[in-house]
């Protein structure tokens, strides 16, 4: 049954230094905020997993609290590679993470398997590809009826999900509508899900097959409006292009990122972003 | 004629005239979304265009900046789950045309997107294949559009991200892939095809004011070109305004939002 | 890219004697009145497959038109046992039909995996379940990770799906709203589909994550309101219980049977449903 | 306390007991279902019910007749496609109690819902097995409801249609099923419990103004009774009144459509 707690309670009491954890978002809703409270508590040795790393796993790795990471596609969209990142795995700084990379497609799949309480996805992958030579955890199984090949990765099961989604209501009921992406498989594959949202509502008042998830299959809600800024919120605010941009040039060398994460994360609180919004905000009339 | 244009904007709209109403494509963002929106804007009103954030159907106004835009979701007919994306729809193989770019790319239209050097040492790491090595296997037919350049077409490529035609010919039904694999390759200098039986990339149409010694000095193996080698038609004035105008909407809306 | 056509014309399209054939819905939007043109056009020696068949199989069935059935649940919902599938399985009448049966679990797995283009269904199957040992279509595989023995069953890849949906606009698109069953499932798992509909309206406006198959994934549409009755199609009428009720003492002997299969399905055309629909019509006053 | 019920109501009472606000159950219709709903309007106004239509944490004001009806689909807190059930919800291991019903069923809770006779020449063709075979594995939980009769509590059942116990003692187990299985059985004279050694179902309680002996005349094996054998709490006026209050308001609901 979920709690409703602040976020700075609920990343201490959900996640644990060597934890496996993902921060999904697919362009939209990304968790920024939880991503920033995880880097001010300093929660370290972490295996992260997602799909499309991006700004928050450039600020998680270059901050050092990075053992592994697993992962199908490491860029700034639109803009980029991850500068970090590179540094990372080019030149060893801060230090050398360790990487399982894999295809969207398979990642996908290995969310799907872990939510459906799979212990393997199969599915028809990586062929011809090289990364099957590169990654063991690319198996293949056989179909017993037509003897094809198929391709078989373990499943995603994470210690800890990290979502950000529209509303809540009362009892603790999410509701995610829009781009989707894999969020919610990435909260019914972890054993623990912290959820941040943009409000809290009487009654979510919803079409029958929108994206709902439950109120006992998420451990932590936080109100955290702006919690995806420089991501966006459909209904709520805009995708904060000019910051995505902005990255590129601040973690271009270690001091200005260093400088950058003090001023702009371990020296303000989670009620930052509700103002880094409030020039993004949808407004019909436009 | 028009022939005030840049060799970007000629790459791009080559590309949207491959494309038709019937066509389903997998979109890349860049110039495979330019092109594939310029298609939707001229020729092919009815085609339908997937972007791999499980947006279908989108007739976006302005160009996305990423596959992910809101812009994207907003002009669907419908947004799916990720997952059910990459299951029903690519797996599934209703994409007629899949369209990547490359940061390396052979004759035989394999792709590397992951690694410049040794993969557990790499000298540059790039973002990785993302959906590419699926929508390789799984579209009907590749398409892609790359800008031509020595470091870019390369004899070898330094890591197999996305399998085209392997070592050429049959090469692809040997490892039972059943799709046809990269039919098209548009650069800034030329449209290629793949040669009937070696599957080598063979230049088939060379565009306006470019000579077949511009195109080999930006590629990094031997050319062959096809016998008729075609010449490619200059963008229309249609084509030029409505990729120019597609291009001003976008950095509009863009800068507006910065504005604020 | 989907045809707009009378049922009649759908059906002689794309439905051949000796196909394999669904005609998918649960207990929302069955589509009842494609089952009775079916029989009207006396198409025969099919395979049809459902997870829950119920009246209009117990039809099929019963005309002689059935060779093979594919399910995991034969029974009229609410009401009792399928008295003319029974006949058939337990007395020859008017042929015995072959069967291959499943679980929900399995025949929901199956259309996923059809949709999904792979050749067979991977998942935590009949565990104990004496049915593996009659259905020799159960096999399993071993995941390579884990060494547990998982179930496969070949994926479900019909000739023709048959639907019934709320909605399609102009240009074809197809809008299921409620409960959604396996709908989507079979219509992309099958080469061909039809849909009847209730209305054909300007634009879905629908939510942007609502179940809509688009235009090109279908072949052909047909505006038949009320098509689902006895069923029901939420926005648009109640399901009529006591048709269900009805139908067990109709479907009690082979005679009375084939009189009300004469009187209400041979002799009369598509237009009858929305006549029956009348009384049942949805009132938000209510 | 009312000594003027059913014994159909004592069973539904009793087993609407037996569930709290924080199980997540994968309801039937029939029986289970009016537990189910029971549970929710009197002591666990908080239980999760779930219908294998795929509409999750309804809250119907009357019972549906079947698992698919629309007011299911109009109380509930999301409806999902019917694969996506199975996938996420029941295979995800996620429900806590499974609730059970069954044509025939023997001491090790084992279910028949498939054949009576032979499979290949039944005597008697039953609906089959729909979602029990994976209930009965993936529930962590499985709560069986069922009037008495010879006919019914068999001691061996003619096809095995969900494991309950097998053998008894640890024979799921050696199957590698890791959930509980049967662990209570409420019929209309008694509530069982599973031995815990031999796992087979032994008489916990009997319905008040039950005798022994009539459970054992309703029942084909032998039966065993645990030491302190209770006595079942006859149902309260609260219960008694809820029961009878849905019931009348689905018989109305469903008569004033006939009637319009």
């Amino acid at each position: 049954m979920a709690e409703f707690l602040s976020l700075n309670e609920a990343v201490s009491e959900n996640l644990k230094e060597g934890d496996t954890v993902c921060f999904e978002g697919f362009t939209h809703l990304i968790p920024h905020a939880s991503a920033h409270e995880v880097i001010r508590q300093k929660i370290g040795n972490l295996t992260i997993i997602r799909m499309t790393p991006d700004v928050i796993y450039d600020q998680l790795i270059g901050m050092g609290l990075v053992k592994k990471m697993i992962f199908s596609y490491a860029g700034n969209p639109g803009v980029g590679l991850l500068r970090r990142f590179r540094d990372s795995v080019e030149k060893g700084w801060p230090n050398k993470i360790e990487i399982e990379e894999h295809s969207h497609s398979a990642m996908a799949h290995a969310y799907e398997a872990g939510a459906a309480g799979l212990p393997c996805a199969v599915f028809r992958g990586y062929l011809g590809a090289e990364l099957r030579e590169v990654n063991p955890n690319i198996k293949t199984v056989i179909c017993p009826f037509t003897g094809e090949e198929l391709t078989a990765i373990p499943s995603l099961k994470p210690d800890v999900a990290f979502i950000h989604a529209q509303k809540a209501d009362k009892k603790g009921n999410i509701l995610i509508e829009g781009i989707l992406g894999v969020q919610k498989e990435a909260v019914l594959a972890s054993k623990r899900s912290i959820v941040t949202v943009e409000e809290i509502v009487e009654n979510l008042n919803s079409h029958p097959n929108a994206t709902v998830l439950p109120d006992w299959t998420v451990s932590s809600i936080c109100h955290v409006p702006g919690g995806a800024h420089p991501s966006y919120a459909r209904g709520y605010y805009k995708r904060d292009n000019a910051s995505y941009i902005e990255w590129d040039k601040i973690a271009s060398d270690r001091d200005g990122f260093k400088n950058w994460m003090k001023e702009n994360v371990l020296d303000v609180g989670v009620e930052v972003f509700q103002n880094r919004i409030k020039n993004l905000i949808e407004n019909d009339n436009e | 004629m028009n022939s005030d244009y840049s060799s970007d904007e000629m790459m791009t709209i080559a590309a949207s005239r491959a494309l038709t109403n019937k066509d389903v494509c997998f979109v890349g963002i860049g110039a495979p979304s330019a092109a594939c929106n310029i298609a939707r804007l001229t020729h092919a009103p009815d085609i339908t265009l997937i972007y791999e954030s499980g947006t279908i159907g989108t007739a976006p106004n302005i160009l996305p900046l990423s596959i992910g835009d809101g812009e994207l979701c907003e002009t669907a007919i419908s947004t799916v789950p990720v997952p059910e994306m990459f299951r029903y729809w690519l797996q599934g193989g209703r994409i007629t045309i899949g369209f990547l770019g490359a940061a390396q790319l052979d004759k035989f239209g394999n792709i590397n997107t992951t690694i410049i050097g040794d993969y557990k040492n790499p000298k540059t790491r790039l973002p990785g294949g993302g959906g590419a090595p699926e929508i390789a296997s799984s579209a009907k037919q590749i398409y892609i559009t790359m800008k031509q350049s020595l470091r870019g077409m390369v004899e070898e490529i330094d890591f197999f991200t996305s399998f085209g035609h392997g070592d050429g010919s049959d090469h692809r039904k040997s490892l039972n892939i059943n799709t046809d694999g990269p039919s098209l390759l548009i650069t800034d200098l030329a449209i290629w095809k793949p040669d009937p039986i070696s599957k080598e990339f063979t230049v088939y149409s060379i565009h306006e004011g470019v000579t077949k010694q511009m195109v080999q000095d930006n590629c990094g193996w031997q050319i062959k070109f096809f016998e008729n080698l075609e010449v490619t038609k200059s963008p229309t004035e249609l084509e030029l305004k409505t990729l120019r105008d597609l291009k001003e909407r976008t950095q509009r809306a863009n800068s507006r939002k910065e504005d604020n």
